[in-house]
């Protein structure tokens, strides 16, 4: 349902995305791990097209909402304002949905979203995302701030979303145990170029990952449990 | 060191804190864990002088720093490293750390037009400080570059390098892992184990909790602006209003680690 | 460039003009310029003066103090000008007094600046009936109304609006007339409610408004309908008064120079300067010349005038020259002397009244052509 | 290094057009208007560009000097030298005392809040006849030192020459320093700055005082230029006209001001020669200058939004880098 | 006690005046972040218009609303050269509508000429409390009661108000969520420039307007919308009225020359004493 074909996007003369393409299948959900400035956020900004490609193509069948680095709140309006806006282009404005979802976004409904707390609105923009109804959800640092608590119940909900919308999840994610559980299939960034991909149990075991990832060995063999030697296929 | 006494503040009705008690003694890694929106960052903003408290007391080795402006308390050596990204844009990183050392610098304006020999003393110590802070958080090999449209990490540890630069006497640390992979977490945990053998005094709030029950010889935990935990990490991670209302029973594995 | 010999040889005459083409008071630049044009065209025709042609430089001072006395030092220190005809803007006129005297070039104010009146400043000269001479004429014909309280609202922070108001009050105690509200008011006010109210409290005979712009007609709209006389002064004496007042200007009877009235003057001397200025403009423009066009020409011909009988162009034998001038002009009859540098009297000024959106002697004032007419 | 710095090559170009002008030029007064808007746009251009404060009614602080030396002159008889020297002072310490209010605003509030500012310093200057009320103060004497006065304006365009260096010289020095840089930081974020140590307040403070003693010197000598101050003689307009100047040469570099000042100064200068000309009907004049004016403010700022210099400056550095890349390779 | 009240009432409707030029400039603002200085400029056109209009080629009521129909289009003009170009800064944006003024303004020159202008409006007055008010003055209360009426309804209760408002709220998240940032400032600068029409045909019949009374028409317009922060359109209102009653009881009282300076020193007292509040809504 997302295709990216030899993408490329820059800085002025600085590139941030060098010659990426990989695909995403409708209901899928795929982790996008990588080191500070791999170009992670960049990748996010480009398929929702919020900044221009200076080359290559991004296809999508079907809606795209983010939930963006560093929440982007309408700081001055109200958590309610905040996620109608989320519906806009499809015009949705039942929180219904959202409410029961995140039921503690229901509960600040009339604060000003400036004024809550890093995690409070980082849960507003996971809600305003959802009010696009999204075929494709793409989130940049889904964890950042939040409380562990916080954290299991969003994956939980992606997860659910996933199961009983197929809405296709691109997550991006430091917090890589975090991605890799959640997400059957990822892909390592690094310095604007695809360098490792395929399933998050087979990274999870190559050398590389493991050292720049999970820093403790330990955690990741325990998480994924497996042994098999990691298969990495390498992007041209 | 740091003594924070029954402090309370409010927004609007809806206490952010409320009687927070917390007594760090020098040298100490104080964790501070809670949910979102518990009032941690509100916490360090009474403390930095960035919001006046309601009522209650700080104060740093014994002064009472509470009624001071912020700068003053910088001054005194309250660090800290904010929550969101908050850089100086249009300079260079180099310029950006370098203001960090303005707390315990003292050329001011007709120095600056006139420079004497002393300002320009001052000013090489400043830069020699400051290139030494980027190193110590990695960034050195990009100290000419503009700061604006740094990624994440990079501002969080550029954030540390400023507050270095200030050399504080208490480094209050809003969540400075966030952003973070493993292994860069990995660098800050150590850069902060070097802090406190200089004597530095250490507040951490972090949603990592790993990495806090790691560093951290106590832990508060604050809820609802309230204080509702304060302990070793063990006492505090297997404490169940702790887990109820903050780590979650799924989580739990992540503070063993 | 400055340097030259400005006064013998046979090069044309310089004179210099700094007057308001842009800005609030545009409609009196525009008027000044355009009458001054025709003049100098009209005289260098016949053969120019001295034999030699007459050459002005016109300088905008956006209705800007400051700016004028820019343009004015900037001429003044051009030895090659004779003389000056200096802003209709009377602020701005005041201002570049000391600068006439400093750089000694004859200056005459084309507009009502009564600084210059007593000669103090041998250089200044004021071409125009000055606020004084209004004020008596007003008075005279209040008291001939048999008016017995005045209300006087004027300008504040303006010398226009300053020296008419401290005028009048003067005329009018020597007149035994009671002035019963004494108000400044805003320039750039939009509403004068207080002032229209505390006047229409008061109840006075009549109400005189010292100002110029918009604020006149805002007073005037807002004053429709209480049924006191409304009085104003050389300022509205043209159209772009009486047009934006509409129906409310009406009956508003105002002080003006002699030559607007002017095909109502018996036939004479005076008539036949008036008619001189006013036939080709008319022929040109279409309309009647407003006062401030009559002023411009009112300035050549006295600048001219002092040439010709110092018998040269140089600065200091013109300044000589106008100070022993005696002279009559489309605007009445100037009699200079070294304590009089603002030669007007009251008999260069009418009092008309606004009727049918036109200007129309009044009564009082025709009966007084009759006995004393400048001639 | 062993290269010459085009800028250098610039900057001297500059100095020696600026001395040469005044012996070559006839009337100066366009040169002397035009150097002191560059000493006070450079003043604003630090406030702007650096400080982050904008501020609209800078006329104020001119307003300030000229009065100081208009009153110190013609009222109490002081000798020219100490006057001039005053004004600055006067201006920068009536900057810090209505400073402490309204820097407190911010963005678009400070901005109308300085313009209110001035509105009300023309206010007080017509009202309080010490001041020289409506009618303004003239006859103020010529400058001079000693027994040397100024008899035309060549001296003074010389004066103003150096005083822009001296301002540029002091701004160049500050902005490079612990002081600037707590300047240039508060603009980015107050609570950052706080929390590193830079008082905020004071610094805003130090640095409005210190852009209102360029407009303060630049208002004391424009006083003895030009012998006439009166309220009429600081229009609001004016001082839209140093935020343009200072807006269209590069907020943030030290030679914004200067060369925003040329070059609008020039524009205006030459839309005034054309539009006076006499065959113009009179209206023609005021709708090719505002036109114009307009216009070119629009494209110029559309295509160059981070102003000329810095425009100029990056692609230069292309340039060079260009050329410099080829050598090498 | 007459006196008071007839400064009260025309105070009020002087400010209604100044608020409804001061409408237009929240709109702008609230929605781009920009102060529109051209919005004096606007309001002169259609003064002039107007007066054009009515002079016989159209009947009252059209030549008002061709009028204010031409000044929406006008300001939609000064929107694209304001904030057509993408990543023009606020300020640089404050400083091109200064520049489309002084474009309007040439353009007032060539086609009316420097002198003021007035259309006819309603004639006569009528007592209000006992104190006499002209109609036409009565009409520039009316209009504006209703125009902050609407105002107010459609930002705080419409969804396209919340899209305008969330543009310059956060510029960033309205593209992400898929609001056309661009078109939502053209919107608004089309919106103010038919509030500024309006502003300008009926403040004209009472106040001739000339291409020079764009500064003053600005400035009373910022001081009554800086009392709402430049986004509130309800305290905006409130502001103008408060500055008219402030200058005509100045007037009244004290000098009737400070009338201006006074109305200029309450907004930079009421400006400095809410600065904190003003402040917090700026940060973020
Ligand atoms: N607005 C910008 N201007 C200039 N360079 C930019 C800008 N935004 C990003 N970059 C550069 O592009 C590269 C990729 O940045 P990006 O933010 O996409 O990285 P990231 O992988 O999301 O990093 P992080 O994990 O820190 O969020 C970096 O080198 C960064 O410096
Ligand atoms: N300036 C403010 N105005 C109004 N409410 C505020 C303000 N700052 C904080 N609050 C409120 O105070 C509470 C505590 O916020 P705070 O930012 O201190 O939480 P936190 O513990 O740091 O949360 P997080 O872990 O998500 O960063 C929250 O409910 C927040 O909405
Ligand atoms: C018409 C004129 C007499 C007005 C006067 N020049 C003024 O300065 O306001
Ligand atoms: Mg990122
Ligand atoms: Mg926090």
């Amino acid at each position: 349902m997302l295709r990216i074909d030899d993408l490329v996007v820059r800085y002025g003369s600085a590139v941030a995305v060098d010659g990426i393409s990989f695909e995403v299948g409708a209901g899928e959900m795929v982790a996008l791990v990588g080191p500070n400035g791999a170009g992670k956020s960049t990748l996010i900004n480009a398929i929702s097209g919020l900044v221009a490609p200076h080359s290559g193509t991004v296809a999508c069948e079907g809606r795209i909402a983010q939930v963006p680095e560093g929440r982007q709140m309408f700081a001055d309006m109200s958590v309610e304002d905040n996620l109608l806006l989320g519906g806009w282009s499809i015009r949705n404005r039942d929180l219904g949905e959202v409410y029961d979802l995140l039921p503690d976004l229901a509960g600040m409904r009339k604060r000003k979203a400036g004024r809550l707390s890093g995690g409070q609105q980082q849960m507003v923009a996971v809600g305003r995302a959802l009010m696009a109804r999204p075929d494709l959800l793409a989130i940049d640092e889904l964890s950042l701030g939040l409380a562990p608590l916080v954290v299991a119940e969003l994956a939980e909900h992606l997860r659910f979303l996933n199961r009983e919308r197929g809405t296709a999840v691109l997550l991006v994610e430091q917090e890589v145990t975090l991605a890799f559980d959640v997400c059957p299939r990822a892909l390592v960034l690094e310095a604007g170029r695809i360098i490792a991909a395929g399933p998050s149990v087979e990274l999870a075991q190559s050398e590389t990952v493991r050292k720049a990832y999970f820093g403790d060995l330990a955690v990741a063999e325990t998480m994924t449990g497996a042994t098999a030697p990691a298969t990495t296929e390498v992007s041209p | 060191m740091l003594t924070i006494d029954r402090v309370s503040r409010s927004f609007g009705g809806v206490y952010a804190n409320r009687d927070v008690t917390l007594t760090v003694a020098e040298g100490e890694v104080r964790g501070i864990i809670g949910p979102n929106g518990a009032g941690k960052s509100t916490l360090f903003n009474l403390v930095a002088g960035h919001i006046r408290a309601e009522s209650g007391t700080i104060s740093l080795a014994g002064r009472r720093i509470d009624r001071l402006p912020a700068h003053a308390r910088a001054r005194q050596g309250v660090g800290i490293v904010f929550q969101g990204a908050r850089v100086f844009p249009g300079m260079s990183l180099l310029a950006n750390v370098m203001v960090g050392a303005h707390a315990h610098t003292r050329a001011g304006v007709v120095a600056a037009a006139l420079r004497p020999p002393s300002q320009r003393r001052e000013e090489r110590a400043i830069r020699a400080q400051a290139e030494d802070c980027l190193s110590r958080v990695g960034l050195l090999d990009w100290a000419s570059r503009p700061a604006e449209g740094l990624p994440l990490g990079q501002q969080r540890r550029l954030q540390v390098a400023r507050a270095l630069a200030g050399l504080p006497r208490v480094l209050l640390l809003d969540e400075p892992a966030s952003g973070l992979r493993a292994a860069e977490r990995q660098e800050l945990a150590e850069l902060i184990g070097e802090l406190r053998r200089d004597g530095t005094t250490i507040l951490l709030v972090e949603h990592d909790v790993g990495l806090v029950t790691s560093l951290a010889e106590r832990i508060t935990v604050l809820d609802l602006g309230r204080v509702i935990a304060d302990g070793t990490p063990s006492e505090v991670t297997s404490d169940p209003a702790v887990i109820k209302a903050y780590l979650g029973t799924g989580a739990s594995h992540a503070a063993d680690r | 460039s400055s340097g030259g010999t400005p006064a013998e040889g046979s090069g044309p005459i310089k004179i210099g003009v700094v007057i308001p083409l842009t800005g609030f008071l545009s409609p009196l630049g525009a008027g000044d310029k355009a009458a001054i044009e025709q003049e100098v065209a009209a005289i260098n025709e016949a053969g120019g003066v001295l034999g030699r042609d007459l050459l002005v430089t016109i300088k905008d001072d956006k209705s800007d103090v400051p700016q004028s006395v820019t343009e004015y030092n900037q001429l003044a220190a051009d030895r090659g000008y004779s003389a000056i005809l200096s802003s209709s803007f009377v602020s701005a006129s005041t201002a570049v007094g000391p600068s006439a005297e400093s750089n000694k070039i004859p200056t005459v104010a084309l507009g009502p600046v009564s600084a210059f009146a007593d000669g103090s400043n041998p250089y200044a000269f004021t071409g125009v009936a000055i606020p004084e001479v209004y004020a008596q004429a007003m008075v005279d014909h209040v008291a001939d109304q048999g008016y017995e309280t005045l209300a006087i609202g004027y300008v504040g922070d303006d010398l226009y609006g300053e020296t008419g108001n401290e005028a009048t009050l003067a005329a009018a105690k020597e007149a035994g007339i009671d002035v019963v509200v004494d108000e400044a008011f805003d320039q750039t006010g939009t509403d004068f409610t207080p002032l229209v109210s505390k006047v229409k409290a008061a109840a006075p005979d009549a109400f005189l408004v010292w100002g110029a712009g918009p604020a006149p007609v805002i007073i005037t709209k807002q004053m429709e309908g209480s049924g006191i006389p409304l009085l104003m002064t050389g300022a509205q004496a043209s159209q772009l008064y009486v047009e934006p007042a509409g129906e409310a200007a009406e009956g508003v009877t105002m002080t003006s120079s002699i030559a607007v009235p002017g095909r109502e003057l018996p036939a004479g001397s005076l008539k036949d300067l008036v008619d001189a200025f006013a036939d080709p403009w008319v022929e040109a423009n279409g309309t009647y010349p407003p006062q401030f066009a009559f002023d411009g020409a009112t300035g050549v011909q006295l600048l001219v005038a002092a040439i010709e009988k110092a018998g040269s162009a140089d600065r200091e034998k013109v300044r000589d020259a106008l100070e022993d001038l005696d002279e009559l002009t489309p605007t009445g009859r100037f009699t200079f002397s070294s304590d009089d540098h603002a030669g007007l009297d009251t008999d260069a000024v009418a009092i008309v009244t606004v009727t049918d959106g036109d200007f129309k002697t009044t009564e009082y004032s025709l009966a007084r052509f009759e006995t004393d007419l400048p001639s | 290094m062993d290269r010459v710095n085009p800028r250098n090559v610039l900057v001297v170009v500059a100095a020696v057009a600026g001395c040469v002008a005044p012996f070559v030029m006839g009337d100066l007064t366009f040169l002397m208007r035009m150097l002191l808007a560059a000493i006070v746009v450079t003043g604003l251009s630090l406030l702007m560009g650096y400080a982050g404060q904008a501020s609209l009614g800078q006329g104020a602080f001119v307003a300030v000097g000229a009065v100081t030396v208009a009153v110190g002159t013609t009222r109490w008889g002081l000798p020219p030298l100490l006057v001039l020297v005053a004004a600055p002072i006067v201006a920068g310490a009536f900057a810090a005392l209505v400073g402490v209010p309204l820097l407190r605003l911010r963005g678009h509030y400070l901005a109308f809040g300085t313009l209110a500012l001035l509105l009300m310093v023309q206010t007080a200057m017509s009202t309080l006849d010490f001041l020289g009320g409506a009618f303004g103060i003239s006859g103020i004497p010529a400058f001079g030192v000693g027994g040397s006065v100024f008899t035309d304006q060549r001296p003074y365009v010389l004066l103003a020459l150096g005083l822009l260096a001296l301002v540029l010289f002091v701004t160049h020095r500050i902005v490079d320093s612990r002081f600037g840089r707590g300047i240039r930081a508060l603009a980015g974020s107050e609570t950052a700055a706080e929390s590193a140590g830079v008082p905020v307040m004071r610094g805003k403070l130090v640095i409005f005082a210190l852009s209102a003693m360029y407009a303060g010197l630049a208002g004391g000598l424009s006083a003895f230029f030009t012998p006439y101050v009166s309220p009429d003689s600081f229009p609001a307009l004016e001082s839209f006209t140093y935020v343009i100047m200072a807006v269209v040469g590069g907020l943030g570099t030290l030679w914004g001001g200067v060369v925003g000042a040329v070059l609008v100064s020039t524009l205006l200068q030459v839309l005034n020669l054309v539009s006076s000309q006499p065959q113009l009907p009179p209206t023609l004049g005021p709708i090719l200058q505002y036109a114009t004016y307009g216009g070119l403010l629009v494209v110029a700022l559309l295509f160059m939004p981070g102003g000329i210099v810095p425009t100029v400056q990056s692609a230069a550095a292309r340039a060079v880098s260009r050329r410099g890349g080829a050598g090498r390779t | 006690m007459t006196e008071l009240v007839a400064y009260l009432i025309s105070g009020i409707a002087l400010g209604s005046s100044f608020a409804l030029i001061g409408s237009g400039l929240v709109v702008v603002h609230r929605v781009t972040r920009v102060v529109n200085f051209a919005q004096g400029s606007v309001a002169i056109v259609g003064g002039m218009t107007s007066a054009t209009l009515l002079n016989g080629l159209l009947p009252h009521g059209l030549g008002e609303i061709a009028a204010v129909v031409l000044c929406g289009v006008l300001g939609v003009l000064v929107g694209l050269l304001a904030i057509g170009r993408r990543g023009t800064p606020p300020l640089i944006s404050l400083i091109v509508t200064l520049g489309a003024s002084m474009l309007v303004s040439a353009a007032i020159i060539w086609l009316w000429g420097q002198d003021p202008v007035t259309p006819p409006g309603l004639e006569g007055s009528v007592t209000v409390l006992g104190a006499e008010v002209e109609r036409q003055r009565l009409l520039v209360v009316a209009a504006t009661g209703v125009a902050f009426a609407a105002l107010t309804l459609f930002f705080s209760r419409s969804y396209l108000g919340k899209g305008l408002t969330a543009s310059a709220s956060n510029p960033f998240a309205a593209r992400m969520v898929g609001i056309d940032v661009r078109k939502m400032g053209l919107l608004a600068f089309g919106l103010a420039g038919i509030l500024g029409g309006l502003a300008g045909v009926l403040i004209a019949p009472s106040n001739p307007l000339s291409f020079y009374s764009d500064l003053p028409l600005v400035l009373s317009g910022f001081a009554a919308a800086v009392f709402g922060g430049l986004t509130s359109p309800l305290r905006t209102l409130f502001g103008g009225l408060g500055l008219g009653v402030a200058g005509q009881l100045t007037a009244g009282y004290l000098n009737g020359s400070y009338q201006t300076e006074m109305a200029l020193l309450l907004m930079l007292v009421i400006m400095i004493i809410r600065s904190r509040a003003l402040v917090q809504e700026e940060v973020k």
